[in-house]
């Protein structure tokens, strides 16, 4: 039974899908809009099972202190600090000092606690405990006697806390943009290492990477043919190539989602 | 930890230290000018730090890693929340909830719907139990069940019957510039230009052909011999053929964010050029 | 008709400014005397029809172009309609269409709050302004009898979809019937697959892990489903082998599925003690942290074989490119066809598009997954015959053969 | 025999260094490369080229912020030659961020303009830019495509005023300037579906040369309309603006960023080449090896 239902679920929910393709009337776009709502809530529920999942993760390998389980310190912090500014606002101007100590004093206990899990003789376990206990109540102390900033538990006002927004622009956006810019370099290496004319088809692939990468270098002869030849490649065999493999890729999808409508294929449910 | 960690520690810390004193100099006067100094320098560390990598894995990258993926784990959770749970789904739920959240209700008599999703996005996190885990697998099969109907009608759609009719292409006349007007006109029009007649049906034939031999190559249940074997061979080559010009294509966009990189560091940063 | 001449003052379309407005009567004074031969001839032939094929809340007005558009004085510029609830007005407009057309889609909203609300099942009147340069210079049409909206239950503009729901879904069942009842099957050898349970032994020769990344696609994703087919297999034979398994995830969904996936597999493979839970983690839902995490696995962990299946996007050529630098065997496969020249460039061994979901039938080597191969084999003959039919009918004048494959939507 | 084994083993840290040396000293350095230019960006700047002092030509800036870099040093090569050759411009803006975009433009051009250059060995002495005698500014109004027919008819109809709020009859560069039929050519600088309407409802309907400047993943869908003559010309991407600053002899901003791509390009080259040179020697020092 416990089996049983969820295939049958897929295929009700699937059956429903394709016929909704073809019915315009208002009821059935209701339905649809329904179901995708559904989808993004449940969704975001999953959220905080990978949350969880992170934080355990995280914990665990502190725990076991594994080689590089300091720098998980750093990701439970950084997580922290998130969510803090997510959900608080200070109320100044600017960078208010008590908030400033409230965030430092909150990452602190929760260093605190992660040491207290990871070790185990008891001497340390008394100290990680004071010391965690000592920084709960110096945050809450502040929480409560500074004014300069507050919860904002009730309104997406967290997302506008200006730390929020930093965090963003200066952590994350740099990363983000230097990883990203990483492919600049790995592209080349790639390139060099494989670009061989090996064989046949390494060949092709090789010539038509140079050809396309030569397209606006004026320094090698013939440049205006290179030119012509590389805009060539892109407009017409690649169309061709396009065509073919959306084309199969595009049955491959419509044969994998019948299949699993239809309860065929049923890996995905943990069966292999 | 040897002497050369330590030394090497040492000189981050204090080029972290001038970078931050140097900027707020830059910046007085400025609200905020402390911090932002400090978060500048932060960036420009933190963008260093990955490039390090390129080196080896060091402890400066690891850094950057795992205070990248807890920030970005609280970031998108902290979205989530607010943008679905708080604007979305709460307003519908209780009128309570959304005056607590100063969210306005939307009343309908349809709201008990969206405890459902809720239902099941908890059932989800049975998942966490021992004993109830069975219960996540009813809103994955609602997910899966529902996406796989879309794709197969969607997808049935665009990248099949639309793929097919537009390989429906005049291999002996081109249908706006050079119609097809029996061979003779076909002769007598006869045009050799780079954009005349018979590029163009060069072209469409290319494209046809090449079409046609991909296809072959997907074939899975027909084994590749004979003159099948040798149209397979043909769309190997030119699938080849396009990955290397795609790839080769895609150098330039990377190299435009390598420079976006290096106008970070050297004009906001380092200041060096204006 | 008071409204009408107030809306037509007010024509905001091309916003007209008050200056010149200013300069406007100078002009029309001397024109006042013959000022009726400036006034264009009416729209003829209104009619007005629900639209078909639409949830409702639309009407399409058609009409034959005034005698001045075009021909006669030549001085209409534009169409503007104009919608109302009662025979009697107030009359709204609600779009306009260039001079030369003769046909306007009025589509309304179905929020009830909103502006541009038509009402379903409700008389609506429809009147037209043939409009020139001068927008105070116009010439309405006579009313239209009344018509009303509707949604409908079928869209005929899809019929071309449906028979290929109908066709596809037939091949599919004949094949997999053919196939329980124990035809054999001919599948091509795919080199990416072959090649995973050599590499899974060489991780078992040198003690090293195997990595298997999902891609960032959602558990709904086809090509993420495929992927756990094939990660069912990869853990089955990884239990056997008592080699270990790292499986990185992006999205909650899929880490939870890839965790009963493996589970069972090591259930499968009657070693369900040996499985950790912690071997399948989400790391985060941001992809280029997710691309540094899973790299910086790659550089401590050194796995033996990446194996790399799913939807990918930038990613791919970070997380290939620093596996190759590991010294890893590394199988890749996607449908994201961008990103398939960077796996086939960096990785040993690639998964072209289709064959990423071949692979999970070929794997399994079920009789049901592999009669739905040859259904898929056969959709693919069919699109080669088409497109031959297709191009006889397009250079022969068979203009009726296109057609039939036109999906309005 | 060694050493070409090396060539093919090289560290790929070697490739990074070279790369990153290469990438920052070709975008501080200051010097100019050469640009291959390709004849569609040739026929729109020798089009221009050849106009009188006192014609008009049209320029429709129909781009948003995220298409700027590839498009906006289009629109500064181009205008700074129209003005310069002394060509008046009307410029309008169909997508909705556009006039923020011309604006800036507009300013930029006024400044530059003031100063003396010499282009292709003619000097030019600089003069000031008056809005109303060298240029007029349309702006912005939705429905580009009526608005497009629109203009079609007469200017004053979808824009009466112009930009700033002056009517376009007291403006003294629009006296008996009517519709497209007084303007030499119309410019379309587009990051979207705009270039299709200015190519059907505009060049369709009216007739008028028409010239794009398209973002580079855009490119190559339109040259169909050049071949069918729908179109003189196409500048498409960084590169297509680098090569009509080649031509004016201005290099700007696609031109630096060019000069990167340039050396980038030909640094991955160098070592697909080192590699591959590497490869076949081995190659032929093992069949050789197995041969004795």
């Amino acid at each position: 039974m416990r089996r049983q239902i969820p295939f049958a679920l897929v295929f009700i929910f699937g059956i429903f899908m394709v016929f909704q393709y073809f019915v315009p009337h208002e009821t059935s776009e209701w339905a649809y809009e329904f179901l995708l709502d559904w989808i993004i809530v449940i969704g975001i529920f999953a959220l905080a099972l990978g949350i969880w999942s992170l934080f355990k993760v995280s914990v665990e390998k502190i725990k076991l202190g594994k080689e590089g389980a300091k720098y998980s310190y750093l990701t439970l912090v950084g997580l922290y600090l998130m969510v803090a500014f997510g959900f608080t606002q200070q109320t100044g101007g600017s960078l208010g000092f008590g908030y400033f100590v409230w965030i430092v004093l909150c990452s602190a206990c929760i260093v605190a606690l992660m040491r207290l899990r990871a070790v185990s003789d008891s001497g340390a376990k008394r100290m990680w405990g004071m010391v965690s206990l000592v920084t709960l109540v110096a945050a809450v102390l502040v929480a409560i006697f500074d004014d300069a900033w507050a919860f904002f538990l009730y309104t997406p006002e967290g997302l506008q806390n200006s730390m929020f927004r930093t965090f963003f622009d200066y952590v994350m956006m740099p990363i983000l943009a230097t990883m990203f810019s990483l492919l600049a370099f790995y592209i080349a290496s790639a390139a060099y290492r494989a670009f061989r004319a090996r064989n046949v088809l390494a060949s092709l692939l090789l010539i038509a990477a140079l050809l396309v990468m030569s397209r606006f270098n004026p320094f090698i002869p013939g440049a205006e043919y290179v030119a012509k030849a590389s805009n060539w490649l892109m407009n017409v065999p690649n169309l061709a190539a396009q065509r073919a493999i959306v084309i199969g890729i595009g049955l491959g999808i419509v044969a994998t989602a019948l299949k699993v409508i239809l309860g065929i294929e049923r890996g995905y449910m943990g069966k292999g | 930890m040897n002497r050369s960690t330590y030394i090497v520690a040492a000189v981050v810390v204090l080029l972290f230290a001038l970078s931050w004193v140097l900027h707020t100099l830059a910046m007085s006067g400025e609200a905020d000018g402390v911090t932002r100094a400090f978060m500048v320098t932060m960036a420009a560390f933190l963008t260093l730090a990955i490039y390090s990598f390129l080196y080896k894995d060091n402890a400066f990258y690891k850094l950057a890693e795992h205070l990248y993926v807890g920030v970005s784990a609280a970031y998108w959770m902290c979205q989530g929340f607010w943008s679905t749970i708080v604007g979305n789904l709460i307003p519908r739920l209780s009128e309570g909830a959304s005056n607590f959240f100063q969210q306005p209700y939307q009343a309908s008599s349809w709201n008990v719907a969206y405890w459902i999703p809720v239902i099941l996005g908890i059932m989800l996190l049975m998942r966490l139990t021992k004993n109830y885990g069975w219960m996540s697998r009813w809103p994955l099969a609602l997910i899966v069940g529902t996406t796989a109907g879309l794709n197969f009608v969607r997808y049935l759609r665009s990248d099949f019957i639309v793929q097919v009719s537009s390989t429906f292409v005049p291999l002996l006349g081109d249908k706006e510039l050079h119609p097809w007007l029996g061979f003779g006109a076909f002769v007598s029009n006869l045009d050799l230009s780079a954009t005349g007649q018979l590029a163009a049906l060069a072209t469409n034939w290319v494209v046809f052909l090449g079409v046609i031999c991909g296809i072959v190559y997907f074939f899975f249940s027909k084994e590749h011999t004979g003159v099948f074997g040798r149209a397979s061979r043909v769309g190997i080559w030119i699938l080849m053929i396009t990955f290397g010009a795609s790839f080769g294509y895609t150098v330039m966009g990377r190299i435009s964010l390598l420079v976006g990189r290096i106008t970070f560091l050297f004009r906001d940063w380092l200041g060096l050029i204006s | 008709m008071k409204h009408k001449l107030m809306i037509g003052v007010l024509f905001v379309l091309f916003g007209m400014s008050s200056l010149w407005a200013q300069t406007e009567p100078v002009e029309a004074d001397s024109a006042v005397v013959d000022s009726t031969e400036l006034y264009p001839a009416p729209v003829s032939h209104l009619r007005a029809t629900d639209k078909p094929n639409d949830h409702g809340h639309a009407i399409v007005v058609e009409w034959e172009t005034s005698a001045d558009d075009g021909g006669g004085k030549n001085n209409v510029v534009l169409y503007q309609v104009f919608r109302s609830m009662s025979f009697d007005g107030p009359f709204d407009s609600v779009g306009t269409a260039p001079a030369g057309e003769g046909r306007f889609e009025d589509i309304g909203s179905k929020d009830r709050s909103s502006s541009s609300f038509i009402p379903d099942d409700t008389d609506l009147f429809y009147q037209i302004d043939a409009v020139t340069a001068d927008p105070a210079i116009r010439t309405p049409s006579d009313i239209l009898d009344p018509v009303q909206s509707s949604g409908q239950w079928f869209n005929t503009g899809r019929v071309p979809v449906l028979v290929a729901v109908l066709i596809f879904g037939l091949l599919t069942g004949i094949f997999v019937t053919s196939a329980k009842r124990g035809r054999e099957l001919y599948v091509r050898p795919i080199g990416g697959i072959e090649a995973v349970d050599d590499a899974i032994g060489r991780a078992t020769e040198m003690g090293r892990p195997i990595l298997y990344v999902l891609g960032l696609g959602t558990a709904a994703d086809v090509a993420t489903i495929a992927s756990f087919t094939i990660l069912s297999r990869v853990a089955k034979r990884v239990a056997e082998y008592q080699t270990e398994l790292i499986v990185p995830t992006y999205d909650p969904i899929v880490m939870s599925v890839a965790q009963e996936v493996v589970k069972s597999s090591y259930f499968d493979a009657g070693r369900p003690e040996d499985y950790k839970e912690e071997c399948v983690f989400f790391v985060t839902q941001s992809q280029f942290a997710y691309v540094a995490a899973v790299n910086g696995i790659m550089l401590r962990e050194f796995p033996a074989t990446n194996v790399y299946m799913g939807k990918f996007y930038a990613e791919s050529l970070l997380l290939a490119e620093t596996g190759s630098l590991a010294g890893s065997i590394q199988i890749s496969g996607t449908d994201e066809i961008a990103q398939i020249p960077f796996f086939i460039v960096a990785c040993d061994y690639t998964l072209i598009g289709e064959e990423l979901y071949a692979a999970s039938a070929y794997l399994g080597r079920e009789p049901k997954l592999l009669g739905s191969l040859k259904a898929q084999d056969w959709a693919k003959a069919a699109v080669v015959v088409l497109a031959i039919v297709g191009l006889v009918a397009a250079n022969f004048g068979w203009l009726e053969f296109p057609t039939l494959f036109r999906v309005i939507d | 025999m060694q050493t070409f084994e090396k060539l093919m083993k090289l560290d790929r840290r070697w490739v990074y260094l070279l790369l990153i040396i290469v990438c920052v000293w070709s975008y501080i350095a200051d010097f100019t490369v050469p640009i291959l230019v390709e004849p569609e960006v040739r026929s729109i700047h020798s089009f221009i080229d050849s106009l009188p002092e006192g014609d008009i030509v049209m320029i429709a800036i129909d781009y948003d912020p995220n298409n700027l870099a590839e498009l906006h040093p289009m629109t500064y090569a181009m205008v700074e030659h129209c003005w310069r050759n002394k060509v008046k411009t009307i410029f309008t803006s169909l997508s909705q961020n556009g006039p923020g975009m011309c604006d800036q433009a507009l300013r930029d051009l006024t400044d530059s303009m003031a100063l003396d250059r010499e282009y292709n060995g003619v000097e030019y002495k600089g003069r000031e830019i008056v809005n109303g005698i060298d240029y007029c500014f349309l702006g912005y109004k939705p429905y580009f495509a009526i608005v497009i027919l629109g203009m079609g008819q007469d200017f004053r109809l979808p824009f009466p005023t112009d930009y700033y709020g002056t009517p376009l009859d007291s403006i003294p560069m629009m006296k008996g300037v009517i519709n497209y039929g007084q303007c030499a050519c119309v410019i379309d600088i587009s990051g979207g579906n705009i270039t299709d309407a200015w190519i059907s409802y505009g060049q369709g309907r009216f007739g008028f040369p028409l010239a794009l400047g398209l973002t580079g993943v855009m490119t190559a869908q339109y040259y169909p309309y050049l071949g069918s003559g729908q179109v003189f010309g196409i500048m498409g991407g960084l590169l297509g603006a680098a090569q009509y600053e080649e031509l004016a002899d201005n290099p700007g901003r696609a031109k630096d960023g060019m000069r990167v791509q340039l050396f980038a390009h030909m640094v991955i080259i160098l070592f697909i080449v080192m590699g591959n040179v590497g490869y076949f020697a081995s190659r032929r020092r093992l069949k050789q090896e197995g041969r004795a």
